[in-house]
């Protein structure tokens, strides 16, 4: 089997997610690449998770209409998914709780037996799907020492039993390539951050970046990085610019509940040339929304927030790979253009977990630009040919440093004058000049798919997963602009070159990616869009890029 | 560093008898005795909002940080984490500090960073022409309160007191000595500490001779005694009339935000590391 | 009105052992009990903001408007001056009220709007998955700070009575009659009622050991003095452990933002009226 | 003389801004249009202030590069408009105080002799000009009469010392028309919103729309309206979503950087379909920027501002008539379907002052929709035709009324549903096509000048004043869309046509209408753009669109 796909699916409290993560080990351990998408309402006990989890040879990044097990913990998981069955569907369960045809386990009495906690259900289910998939024990007794953190001992324990108690029903086999890490979007993110010099990182929680936040806040246990949650999201961005300021490259992250509160010092960040670097993470809105569900609906928000005209830089990354490289670039251009940075994402690809290789390699190195000379000359805001001023930050010696927020001249100090206004618009129009062309060189539109093809699916962030296979599967093109401000439009011609029909593919529904392109001459006249807080599945898309092309 | 000029090039555009040019008086003077104490002016940061007040960024010839509106107080707090060498001081407004962004003020009094903050209470906006805030008194008639205000004003020392600042203190423009001992005090203390510096509006509240008749300096007082100084600091309810108490009110020692963060922060600098220990667990 | 179900028929996604349940059972009682003393459900507003105790808003079956996260104090003040005859109700969280939207707390103590307060104060964000709030203690291990907090928390009574709340009192799911006993006091108070509620967090902060051994129904104690409301808000201090007095702490009379409003307000209500008169100095 | 422009300087505290009105109203007794830009800087005392009062026969919205007459309480008056003086400008100046040629009154020793303040010192200088002007007393004394407030019969004395200090140097003539109300564009909004059915106003002051404030305040002390100044925006908003709630039509007023605070009440105000009214003042940015100087730099923020994706309505006035129309459009529209409204204008119509002609006979009426009816059954966002859901407000006998910032289902209460969600998502997307077409019908692109010609320029907001008059004189057409969202693409597309060549006016520095066009599919090539916080004059722009066609 090339591919293989499992959904486990249980109570909030069950730890779902935790399960769906073994399962994917226990693929990678076998040398599959994975993919694992997590759904869960906004509760914290009860109502219905699941987790799919997805294997293939090739690295993947969505998940398809069917699955091939289920792992029920509860009637829902079967009650709910009856779409996903096809022919050959596995379904374990627990018997106790749940009604349904396959392999049925009696968790309550093992864990009995085992004295083990309720909790441990998941690990028990897990060894019986470890059997009914013809995995070996060695494998999972690998994956368990090292992916489950408390009481290995029972919860083996406990697995072993479950895969006692089931048969074999297929056999998925080893595809012999070492295991890689597996890792969330969020993580990528963090990690990016880590790369391109991260000092700092503030953040008041919000789903789908909070992970961002308790992510960090593990890693400054043994790092030397400074991570904070204060009282809200006007005091993260304006602690942030405090920050990089004073000489810390600083970051945060939020949802667009939060976003909307930044604006006002996003705007401030802007004028004053103290760069930030914002993670926003998408989820359904308008408002509170449904905020464990995704959507791509803030994309015009992140380009024209705040008041006034500044550059900024936005970067949509659609997986682990691009999320980790532009994270680090962009907190890198950020800083040498001194301008605000956004890193657009959303819920699917934030907590969505996906087999991870280290891109390292194909970063592109970003020169930083002169340093700046301290003294008594020193200038905050020195005009220059491209608009960059020499950064400092203090105590330098002899040196005053002043960063405004009002209009102010080359030191820094307020002005009313028309002319001096309209020499520091320009500078800010020559800085965003400046960093298009460096973009310009980072490779920021992605082609791929048969690049012989004249029909394109054109995407933004997460759904890049998605649109791959379905592309690679019907022969069509494949368009990801990575960076959408500024947007590389040449970059974007091109690599629409000798296309006839454009689709443009987008979890929204008023179309923003196409509404960016439009104003940038780039007309696509087909659209698939998607708005209930759902990503698409392979097969769906592939359903309606048929609908669209006939 | 060279001896520098406190006083920038900037047009001053406070109005004349603005009590602003008393608080820039005082601080040019703390930070000049500062740099006799050892204290650089380089390692000088000054954090300011928007208002009247904060042209103090344009006038003093140090680092600052012209910010917002109401978010002086995340952006100096941030400077300290940031670097423990930097002396951060916050000239707020009261619209600014008490209106706008109030919660930032309960925040920094709760996480006791060391920096010091100077409210220039005037009791009115004065850049936006005249506006009652959260000092002025009941029924103030201003340029929203035609017919007068619907709220008495609340007492900032009090609510400083109740979110655990570890200095409190009241200064007004009209006593410019005790001013500047008071800053100087603030400045010293490690941690958060707060000045209430009663301001002249010379334009939209003239309280010069009210604040003349009343304004007396705090003696006989004991600052470590919390009980002692909310008594102190409610003796003036910012509406009514009543003798009002200038000086340093309460002074505690706590540890700083800064000493409690880097006790709890890791110290692996190495990024490589890092990723690849992350990486590693979760392979 | 026709008699009601009070309950609707969302399903209620709280976790087993929720402190919210016993405060949405004091909530419908108090609701009820309104009903028969002649305050028609109708007549209720329900005002949330967002984090588990925010789910009120789906499950009493009054009139309600979910709001945003810490922004419930300005609409439910809003509603109130909107229309004096509502009986308004607010059920806001300790990160929600204590953090995110802390200023409007302390200006609606100023105000006085006639509105009650409830924080459910769990002392945890819970929807978010456990991280810590301005109540939970030093030192703290939740999700952001999983080596522990580096702040004190604050005492939300002493700010409140710092920042002139005319009705003060604690409450606690643990002793829910007292709980409804305290409810109905501060909708009857006429003015800004005040009740933190200690509400335990079976999931992420479960103190019920701990508050049943500490908490005790307040008693032999003068509502209306301020310094022993003081005295009694500062006998706890959310960090080090003492005995947690529960009930109205304390109770004062003072005219309502309503009112005050009423007095300055103009009566005049044809608007080709006004615009003549205004485009007629004007002219 | 058909026309006259007059400019008064001092400093701040001079009363340059009251001193401009009454020259005003001179001319506006006279039968003449007026219009007064006022340019101060961000002080209260000190600095320089200048108001240009300019006069003519028709209705006018822009001021001139030159002036006929410059009064003059300080040298910087003389000194900084140089470049504003012709052939036959006189000046008339306070001797004790400035040095220059024309007409020098001894203001000190006048005050003094009369005993009167300082600050009567351009009673002083008005009646000096009017004497030079060739005016007659009488108008004086009425206008006077009328305008001045306090301290009348001083004034007059002071005015007539003025008077008779001078000499006639040409004859301003009555043109016989009645004089008509002068009003701020602020004034205009105010008077709009309360025709469309205001009920209160709630607003943080902020610098352009504070006069806002201060005006319904001041209506408020007669007039029963609700007028709140709370503690910051985030709290305006909110109210103001509080007071829609509970059945009051509440409007406030701002400008960027406090809109940035109610990003997320517009939002949630977009999701809980409780409408409310933005007064956006545009000013210089980003951030703080030249707070008492005018930009049009906010249009891309108005139109995305907020999570999630919800219909609005942004409408951009121009001048005073059509902030009046507006105004009370956007708060009948906003409140008849239920969307967030923003009146886009900037510094230059708030703090403008404009000869006012009551407009109400030309303002369309707006249908309300069919009343909603109270009872268990009510559902607040049942689903309709147009998306529009019946409105109620507590208290309704045996109701219960929910509003809701999560995904809700019809009767309010929160949901997950990906269906209802999905179909919640295009209730809005109805409401929108329902607002659209509705708009369509109100006149909402302003078609003007030579209507013959195949050049347009198109602008919006208060540049419409100088585009009209520009048009006026070079034979050109005008375009101005009104509504900026919907945007009546179609609408714009018929004013165009014919055109061969599209000038876009704007005062910002990145094209923002331009943009906004690309995206409709309309890409004009000609930009005139003005970004110093300063606005067009007649003459400047005349050059400009001259230049562009060369
Ligand atoms: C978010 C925001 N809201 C409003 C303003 C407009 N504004 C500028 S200064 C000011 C009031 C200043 O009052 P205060 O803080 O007391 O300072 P003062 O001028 O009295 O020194 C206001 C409301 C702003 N700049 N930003
Ligand atoms: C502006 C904004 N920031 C963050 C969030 C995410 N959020 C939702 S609930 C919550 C915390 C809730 O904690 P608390 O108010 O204490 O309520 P509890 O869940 O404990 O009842 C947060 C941070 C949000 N919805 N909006
Ligand atoms: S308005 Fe008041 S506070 Fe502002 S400069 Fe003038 S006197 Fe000072
Ligand atoms: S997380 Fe805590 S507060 Fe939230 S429902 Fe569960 S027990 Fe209650
Ligand atoms: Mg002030
Ligand atoms: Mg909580």
């Amino acid at each position: 089997m090339d591919e293989s796909s499992v959904l486990i699916g249980g109570k909030a409290g069950d730890g779902i997610n935790s399960a769906g993560m073994v399962v994917a080990h226990l693929f990678n351990r076998m040398g599959y690449r994975v993919y694992m998408y997590f759904d869960y309402p906004s509760l914290i006990k009860g109502g219905h998770n699941f987790a799919i989890v997805r294997a293939a040879r090739e690295r993947i990044g969505a998940h398809r209409s069917q699955v091939d097990f289920i792992l029920a913990l509860n009637q829902d998981t079967v009650d709910f998914h009856g779409d996903m069955v096809h022919g050959r569907t596995m379904v374990l369960y627990d018997r106790s709780r749940v009604r349904a045809e396959g392999i049925g386990i009696n968790l309550p009495q093992i864990l009995k037996e085992e004295e083990a906690p309720p909790v441990m259900g998941n690990s028990c289910i897990i060894g019986a799907f470890a059997k009914a998939a013809g995995i070996e024990w060695k494998v999972l007794e690998e994956v368990f020492v090292r992916q489950v953190p408390k009481a290995l001992s029972l919860n083996l324990k406990v697995a072993r039993r479950g895969y006692e108690a089931a048969s074999e029903c297929c056999r998925i086999g080893s595809l012999g390539s070492s295991p890689v890490p597996v890792i969330s979007g969020n993580e990528a993110i963090g990690l990016g951050l880590i790369r391109g010099g991260l000092d700092a990182y503030v953040a008041y929680p919000m789903t789908p970046t909070s992970n961002i936040l308790h992510f960090m806040a593990e890693v400054a246990e043994t790092h030397d990085l400074l991570v904070f949650h204060p009282e809200n999201e006007i005091a993260v961005i304006m602690m942030a610019l405090g920050l990089g300021y004073a000489g810390k490259k600083a970051a945060v992250g939020t949802s667009g509940g939060g976003f909307c509160l930044m604006t006002e010092g996003f705007s401030l960040s802007g004028m004053s040339e103290v760069p930030v670097v914002v993670v926003l993470g998408q989820r359904a809105g308008p408002s509170t929304g449904m905020p464990t569900y995704t959507a791509q609906s803030d994309l015009h928000f992140a380009l024209h927030a705040g008041q006034g005209e500044f550059p900024r830089l936005v970067v949509a990354p659609g997986d682990a790979e691009q999320a980790y490289t532009w994270s680090d670039l962009a907190l890198r251009l950020s800083w040498k253009y001194q301008v605000p940075g956004v890193i657009l994402c959303d819920k699917t690809l934030c907590e969505g977990f996906y087999s991870f290789s280290r891109p390292d390699a194909t970063i592109p190195r970003i020169d930083q630009p002169t340093k700046a000379s301290p003294g008594p000359g020193y200038s905050r805001y020195l005009f220059s040919e491209n608009g960059v001023s020499p950064l400092l930050s203090p105590p330098c010696t002899d040196t005053v440093i002043k960063v405004n927020g009002y209009t102010h001249d080359q030191a820094g100090i307020s002005t009313e004058n028309s002319e001096i206004a309209a020499l520091m618009s320009e500078k800010r129009l020559k800085k965003a000049a400046a960093l298009a062309s460096e973009v310009f060189s980072l490779n920021p539109v992605v082609v791929g798919g048969d690049t012989g093809s004249d029909v394109a699916l054109i995407c933004w962030g997460s759904p890049i997963g998605v649109c791959r296979e379905a592309a690679g599967s019907m022969g069509l093109r494949v368009v990801q602009p990575v960076v959408l401000s500024p947007l590389p439009t040449q970059l974007l011609q091109d690599a629409l070159q000798g296309i006839k029909r454009q689709i443009v593919v987008e979890e929204n529904a008023e179309g923003q990616l196409a509404m960016l392109l439009a104003r940038h001459g780039i007309r696509p006249n087909l659209h698939i869009r998607r708005y209930d807080g759902r990503p698409f599945t392979v097969e769906e898309l592939e359903v309606r890029v048929r609908e669209a092309l006939a | 560093m060279t001896a520098r000029n406190l006083i920038t090039g900037a047009q001053n555009t406070w109005c004349p008898g603005c009590g602003n040019f008393v608080i820039q008086f005082a601080l040019k003077n703390t930070i000049a005795a500062l740099g006799k104490e050892g204290v650089d002016s380089d390692r000088i940061v000054l954090v300011s909002g928007i208002g009247c007040h904060a042209k103090m960024a344009d006038y003093l010839n140090v680092n600052s940080f012209y910010s917002i509106h109401g978010r002086t107080l995340p952006v100096a707090t941030a400077i300290k984490m940031a670097n423990p060498e930097l002396v951060v001081i916050v000239c707020a407004g009261d619209g600014d500090c008490y209106a706008e962004g109030l919660d930032h003020l309960v925040f920094a009094a709760k996480r006791n960073a060391d920096i010091t903050l100077l409210v220039h209470n005037n009791r009115v906006y004065g850049l936006t022409t005249g506006q009652y805030t959260p000092t002025s008194p009941l029924g103030f008639r201003g340029r929203s309160t035609p017919s007068g205000t619907v709220e008495e004003p609340f007492n900032p020392l009090a609510i400083m007191l109740a979110s655990g600042a570890t200095f409190v203190a009241r200064g007004c423009t009209r006593r410019m000595d005790l001013l500047q001992r008071t800053v100087m005090e603030g400045v010293h203390h490690p941690g958060f500490a707060f000045i209430d510096v009663l301001q002249v509006c010379a334009s939209y509240y003239n309280l010069s001779d009210y604040y003349e008749k009343r304004v007396y300096e705090i003696s006989d007082h004991d600052e470590g005694d919390f009980e002692a100084a909310c008594r102190k600091a409610r003796e003036w309810d910012y509406n009514a009339d009543a003798p009002i108490g200038l000086g340093t009110i309460y002074r505690a020692k706590r540890p700083t935000l800064e000493e409690r963060l880097s006790a709890t922060r890791g110290t692996e600098t190495d990024r490589e590391t890092i990723i690849r220990n992350v990486l590693e667990k979760r392979t």
